[in-house]
């Protein structure tokens, strides 16, 4: 019976936020004459949502371990130019590594992923061997991760322009589809559900949870939290190395700039969708959900024309609302 | 019948040339009454600008003008536009391939001014300054030695003032030597005010001249110099902007700004309606069609000339941003 | 004595820590099937011998050996691996999971497909609810989350998880600390159980009856150094205390001198907002005189008292206090009518844990009168501060290195008796307190009584809630006792006895 | 004599930051053949120092008491624009409020202060009654605050240009100086007493520890952790606003862009200066020190002319390794 009502109470939960949701929704059809109610307004929500789920699943590891990463954004930068240096057309002009063949698809993405879960590694090292602060760590790996593009990009001869001449095939990934449905939204949807499976079926998952919940029960029950420490960084390496990937598929291009502050957005997504700052708090469906609402702010104030300017008031104006409702219903509860 | 619809994608509202611009279009758009015309910011990022690209398209807009920042991807992105039924103006931005303006004949235009003139202007303001001024070598190694001062690192417009400035000083026969790297300053006053400092700490007899790829930073050049004791008693180091906003101008005036390239923003959001305006009324684009001063029409690249302002032409600086006139 | 039968032997084992030397050369021996007692002031060292012995401190000196083995146990894993489990004094749980993740949190039941473990739920549950049933734990659901526990359940729990280890030494810190009477005997049924299976328990506990009841050995620190190891049977409590304090001590309380005057806290009507909480409570409360209230787990006794003190919101009722009609809105309110509240959580509700002695034993004085502390001209008088607070850690005998020590480095025992002064030096005229003597050792506890004793002769009242019977009877003037929300009645405590507390206390269950 | 043991660590805590710092100095000096120990050096790093000490003395409210305020970059952005505008020449050709007289340079500094004050209120009121997690509540406030700047600075006649024409009189605020000591530099230390003071010698610097310390605890001691949480957002927004009039005041302008990312570097120099990310540990020395130790690299490796990209890499590195050594002398001790 109690675990019937914590369900109900979770579930509750959840809908207040989707209520939310489905007002932005109502109020941006309304203005846009209903224009807003499309499938391809939807399929566009989901293709810009796609990359930043991968951001904020990799960054909701770090989190539900009770740590903080601010690398993400600078890492998707990174994997985006070094991916699209390695995804170029041979006859382009200024080709960034002119020796190199036409590699298959998976290569970029391959070197994408394994460079980021190397540089997860190295923060999860810092974090839990250094014991530098996260925060403190994570900001060093990020100004070290921009340093490193900006250096790379430099190289003649691409001299920091954005990379050009990308594969179609590469590209295809990121703006290809099955059956109407792009890939990127495919990738973000598979790799959702893995998470969640990973969270709640399978015993690391649990082990991150307890080690966010309460590291030194954690640590007196065995875990080995420094291991933990290091895997969830390197998770949220490998996707944010796969983003960067897609992004760089997606535009066709790529540049040192790439990601810039995703790192902020996933942290705020994560947490509107329900995760603890404080670690062990969280889960998949919220943080979909909170990138999703995110973007649907984003897609519809652009959509019905309100100026940037007045967006970034909107949008302040609105999380804060949001939240400020969302946090309400646990007063019912206690 | 509603009015055809214009989506306006601009680079970055933060830049100043890019908000002066895009108030003035609206001006004019919203004084002239013929289209529906609404912008969106790509906060100088492609991701974004593809996102507000979609956006757009989705909303079946009639008309994209597009301060396109996918410098590389330039052929994609036009010809998905219209491929979606749309007509297109690329503002201040570099050029399509030939290929694609011919295989869109009449529905894709370029706006632009070059900007590598900026740099060109800077370049050969500097060179005047340095070869009518035995002096200029302070340290009298025989070469001129630079800071420059970058906005973002992979921002065409730096890329090009960067290089074609430095490009128009080795053309007049001038050796140059850079001091301080690749200093980036993100385009920002305060950032290069601070930067300089420290390199004038360091190299104060050295530094020759400063050249800066917007006049905020130029501004904070000269902040910083004022700072440790220049222009005060005739020590003078040229300092080079773009852009000429009004505080550059100001400088310019009192003299502690050689020059500064203005590229007229009022000209492109001029250029850019004028170019919507024949499209939608299916005349055809010709320098005498368009007919703004200093703007002349090769094919379908509409070009606005960038003018460098000195202490001697400093009238021809002057613009109103409130102008609805195109 | 033989070497027969031991399974985990500590020799010499030296530790420090800033400032202070916690443990000198100490050495314990513990063998198969006894309860192995190990006793100390506050800050003896026990806790930090035993951590020692999990893996979590590292001792300076010193060699462990495990059936005879000599081991370094670089963590608590290790030790878990050799065959070794711990109850926590000062643990908190995960309160973001459930019970059962709780009690198998770091090996969780799985099942196996290629090198994915998936988690067993089904398995978990039935194991939980099988060890709590073999324990006689009833009342708990192996759902529900750990965050809506009582303190009480979350210590039933930790001995659960304790004992589910099937560990051959199991450490048991102040395991009844935070128990009642009815639950204690649950545990010591585990444990006889247990014993009669060959595990080693190392018991620590302030309670000498305990000891005397479950002991067969009994070791005794004090000031981080061996006093010895004897045979239970040839000792009594008041050698105990003696080897323990290092000098007599004869009474357990200190004489009462009373004069009860009027009534002085009334509390009319009392209900919680919280419908499951306590309805309709009326009592008072008079000056000089000590209002014990006892009851089981869930009876709302510290709802009870932290709606008085305002921290939790009331549906109806009203409070007078010396006649007149108070609202307590907040702990200000509270601690401005002169009432003061020990709270039953210590380490959630009280200490500052990073915070220096003084500043957590001044904090609540400054609320109630900023200007106590002031010099002149408006600035703290940091000299004043630091004297009244070493007043109170020398009235307290508080063991700490300094009064600039976080108060997260003193022992348990010693917190408390922080907490206790930072209430005394708001000279309230009502002191509540909630297991006041939880973790505190016997010469801390006969410190404590002595306060109280003073205070109520001052003609101030005095309301504890306690689940030490021995307690409530001896310091008590009438007892109160409560189950599931409801009063249920008041005894004089000249003449109650264990035997009513415990009928009230469980009338209203079936 | 313990008293003595335990002092002597404090103070060699603080001294591992030192000495990391000397040894950055002497390495620069080393690079720059000594050119770097020099009055003029010294008095640049202070110089540029002060705008940031007094953001990140804001952020320490914040931080001691517990919370997290994201909102500071921005803060400052907008003081620095409407100083600026209410501190133009008359005869500037664009003048913000064209009708405005002259105004002493007190009320610009006045109406920054005030307006950080009120922002910060609002950011207090949003966490502590609306219950918002701190880390939206001041992310959504960041977002209004820089679009309510775009929309000010975005006026007729000036349209989003850099403003100009500052009166002379605010300039020399940013900076003129009195025996040689910059105004900015004067006030930046004097804050840092001030607020030092505070900290420690008034109830309720204490209560803000204790409210960072543990916030339950803090209530059940009769402390109105509201008020407190209300009163530390209250006073970072002065500082911001005050760092905001003085960044106008020094560079002679003001774009919307001001003080990006001011908040980030703010929370980085105080956790470099000791400050817990949970709060209630920390103090004005550490974070003054943190502070200068960030400008010392900043202005440092510019001083030998590394490239930008370069720098981003070695900043990083340093600030990993110095909180990396920094941490370990709790070891020794424990
Ligand atoms: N982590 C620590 N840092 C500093 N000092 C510590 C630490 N842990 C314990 N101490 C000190 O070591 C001594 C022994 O503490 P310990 O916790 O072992 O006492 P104890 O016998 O368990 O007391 P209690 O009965 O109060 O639990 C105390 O003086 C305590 O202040
Ligand atoms: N059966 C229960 N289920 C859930 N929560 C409970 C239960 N019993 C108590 N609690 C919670 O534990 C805390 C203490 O509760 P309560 O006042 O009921 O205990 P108590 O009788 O004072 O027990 P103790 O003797 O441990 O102080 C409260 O926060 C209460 O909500
Ligand atoms: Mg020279
Ligand atoms: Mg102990």
């Amino acid at each position: 019976m109690k675990s019937k009502t914590f369900d109900t109470k979770k579930f509750l939960m959840n809908n207040v936020l989707y209520v939310i949701m489905i007002v932005i929704i109502i109020t941006i059809a309304f203005i846009s004459k209903g224009r807003f109610l499309s499938m391809r307004v939807m399929r566009d929500i989901l293709n810009q949502s796609s990359v930043r789920v991968l951001v904020a699943l990799g960054c909701m590891f770090v989190i539900l371990s009770g740590q903080a990463d601010l690398s993400g954004g600078r890492m998707v930068g990174l994997a985006a130019v070094v991916s699209g240096t390695l995804a170029q057309q041979q006859t382009y002009a200024i080709k960034f590594w002119p020796g190199l063949p036409e590699l298959p698809v998976i290569v970029p993405v391959l070197v994408s992923i394994l460079l980021g879960v190397a540089v997860g590694l190295c923060n999860g090292w810092i974090v839990a061997k250094l014991r530098v602060p996260a925060f403190l760590a994570t900001l060093g790996v990020q100004m070290i991760l921009f340093g490193a593009n900006s250096l790379y990009i430099n190289k003649a001869p691409n001299n920091s322009q954005p990379l050009g001449g990308i594969l179609q095939s590469f590209k295809n990934l990121g703006s290809g589809n099955v059956a109407g449905i792009n890939y990127i939204i495919i990738i973000a949807v598979v790799s959702a559900v893995l998470v969640h499976i990973l969270l709640t079926k399978i015993t690391m998952g649990k082990q991150i949870y307890a080690v966010g919940g309460n590291p030194e029960a954690a640590k007196v029950s065995g875990i080995n939290v420094f291991k933990i420490t290091l895997i969830t960084y390197a998770i949220a390496g490998a996707f944010y190395g796969l983003a960067g990937c897609l992004e760089c598929a997606r535009t066709g291009s790529a540049t040192s700039n790439y990601g810039l502050s995703y790192e902020l957005d996933a942290i705020a997504s994560c947490i509107v969708g329900g995760c603890s700052a404080g670690g062990g708090v969280g889960g998949v469906p919220g943080v979909f959900l909170g990138v999703v609402i995110f973007n649907v702010i984003n897609y519809g104030l652009t959509f019905i024309g309100l100026s940037s300017y007045w967006q970034y008031v909107v949008k302040g104006l609105i999380i804060i609302a949001a939240i400020a409702i969302d946090v309400r219903k646990y007063d019912r509860k206690s | 019948a509603a009015k055809p619809s214009v989506g306006v994608l601009w680079y970055s509202f933060s830049d100043t040339f890019i908000a002066t611009a895009r108030q003035c279009l609206l001006n004019i758009a919203k004084a002239d009454g013929t289209f529906d015309l609404q912008d969106a910011d790509s906060m100088g990022d492609v991701p974004t600008q593809t996102n507000n690209l979609n956006n757009m398209l989705t909303q079946g807009r009639d008309y994209i003008v597009i301060n396109n920042i996918n410098d590389n991807d330039v052929d994609n992105v036009i010809q998905s536009i219209v491929d979606n039924g749309c007509k297109v103006v690329m503002a201040n931005c570099s050029a399509a391939s030939d290929e694609t303006y011919a295989a869109n004949e009449g529905k894709v235009f370029l706006v632009t001014s070059q900007a590598t003139q900026s740099g060109t202007i800077m370049g050969e303001k500097l060179a005047e300054y340095w070869l009518a001024n035995p002096d200029a070598d302070r340290n009298g190694n025989g070469k001129l030695d630079y800071i420059m001062l970058l906005g973002f690192q992979t921002h065409y417009d730096t890329i090009v003032r960067n290089e074609y400035s430095i490009a128009a000083l080795k053309e007049a026969g001038i050796e140059v030597n850079n001091i301080g790297g690749d200093i980036v300053c993100d385009y920002q006053r305060a950032q290069a005010q601070d930067k300089v400092a420290a390199l004038l700490a360091n190299y104060s007899d050295d530094i020759d001249a400063i050249i800066a790829c917007n006049d905020d930073m130029a501004l904070g050049a000269i902040e910083a110099l004022k700072a440790g004791g220049f222009f005060g008693d005739g020590t003078y180091i040229p300092v080079c902007g773009v852009d000429a906003t009004a505080a550059g101008q100001e400088a310019v005036a009192d003299g502690t700004m050689l020059v500064t390239a203005l590229n007229n923003p009022i000209k492109l959001s001029q250029g850019i309606y004028k170019v919507l305006k024949l499209m939608e009324a299916g005349e055809e684009v010709t320098t005498e069609s368009v007919d703004i001063e200093g703007v002349h029409v090769d094919g379908a690249k509409v070009w606005i000339s960038y003018i460098g302002i000195t202490k001697d032409n400093l009238e021809e600086a002057a613009y109103d941003v409130n102008t609805t006139d195109f | 004595m033989t070497n027969s039968g031991v399974l985990l032997q500590m020799t010499d084992i030296s530790k420090s820590f800033p400032g202070v030397k916690a443990l000198d050369k100490v050495s314990i021996t513990v063998r198969s099937g006894t309860v192995h007692a190990l006793m100390g002031e506050n800050g003896a060292g026990k806790s930090t011998l035993m951590k020692c012995a999990f893996g979590l401190y590292h001792p300076d000196e010193g060699e462990i050996k495990i059936d005879g083995k000599s081991v370094t146990l670089e963590n608590p894993r290790k030790a878990m691996d050799c065959g070794i489990s711990m109850i926590h004094q000062e643990l908190q749980p995960i309160r973001t999971q459930n019970v059962m993740e709780n009690i198998w949190v770091g090996r969780y039941p799985y099942k196996k497909t290629g090198p994915i473990h998936w988690v067993d739920e089904k398995k978990m549950y039935d194991d939980t609810k099988a060890l709590l049933d073999e324990l006689h734990i009833h009342d708990i659901d192996p759902y529900t989350s750990m965050g809506e526990l009582s303190v009480s359940h979350c210590q039933l729990l930790e001995i659960a998880r304790s004992v589910s280890y099937g560990a051959k030494v199991i450490i048991m810190d102040e395991p009844t600390s935070s128990l009642t009477d009815a639950e204690s005997e649950l545990l010591f049924a585990i444990i006889s159980k247990l014993t009669a299976a060959g595990t080693a328990i190392i018991y620590i506990s302030h309670r000498i009856e305990e000891i005397l009841r479950l002991a067969d050995e009994v070791t005794i620190l004090r000031d981080g150094e061996l006093v010895g190891c004897w045979p239970a049977s040839e000792l009594d409590g008041n050698l105990i205390v003696n080897r323990m304090v290092g000098r007599e001590m004869t009474t357990r309380f200190p004489p009462k001198n009373r004069k009860i005057g009027e009534e002085y806290l009334q509390i009319e009507n009392f209900t919680s907002a919280d419908p499951s909480s306590f309805k309709d409570v009326n009592f008072h409360v008079r000056r000089g005189e000590v209002l014990g209230v006892g009851g089981l787990v869930g009876a709302q006794r510290t709802e009870l008292m932290e709606t008085v003190f305002g921290l939790r919101p009331l549906a109806s009722g009203t409070i007078k206090i010396g006649g007149k009609q108070v609202e307590i809105k907040n702990a200000y309110d509270a601690i401005t009518n002169g009432i003061a509240l020990l709270t039953e959580e210590r380490r959630a509700t009280g200490i500052f844990p990073l915070l220096d002695i003084t500043e957590n034993t001044v904090v609540a004085k400054e609320a109630k009168e900023p200007e106590y502390f002031h010099m002149k001209n408006g600035l703290l008088d940091s000299k004043k501060r630091n004297n009244e607070t070493q007043d109170y850690v020398e009235k307290l005998s508080v063991k700490t290195p300094t009064l600039k020590t976080p108060i997260i480095n003193l022992s348990g025992g010693n917190q408390q008796k922080v907490l206790l002064a930072r209430w005394m030096l708001t000279s309230p005229d009502i002191l509540i307190l909630d297991e006041p003597t939880r973790g505190i050792d016997v010469g801390a506890k006969f410190e404590i009584y002595t306060l109280i004793e003073q205070l109520v002769e001052q003609g101030k009242c005095v309301i504890m809630i306690s689940s030490e019977m021995p307690e409530l009877l001896g310091m008590c003037d009438r007892i109160m006792v409560m189950c599931e929300g409801k009063l249920t009645g008041i005894l004089d405590g000249e003449t109650a006895t264990e035997e009513q507390i415990m009928l009230l206390a469980s009338s209203y269950n079936k």
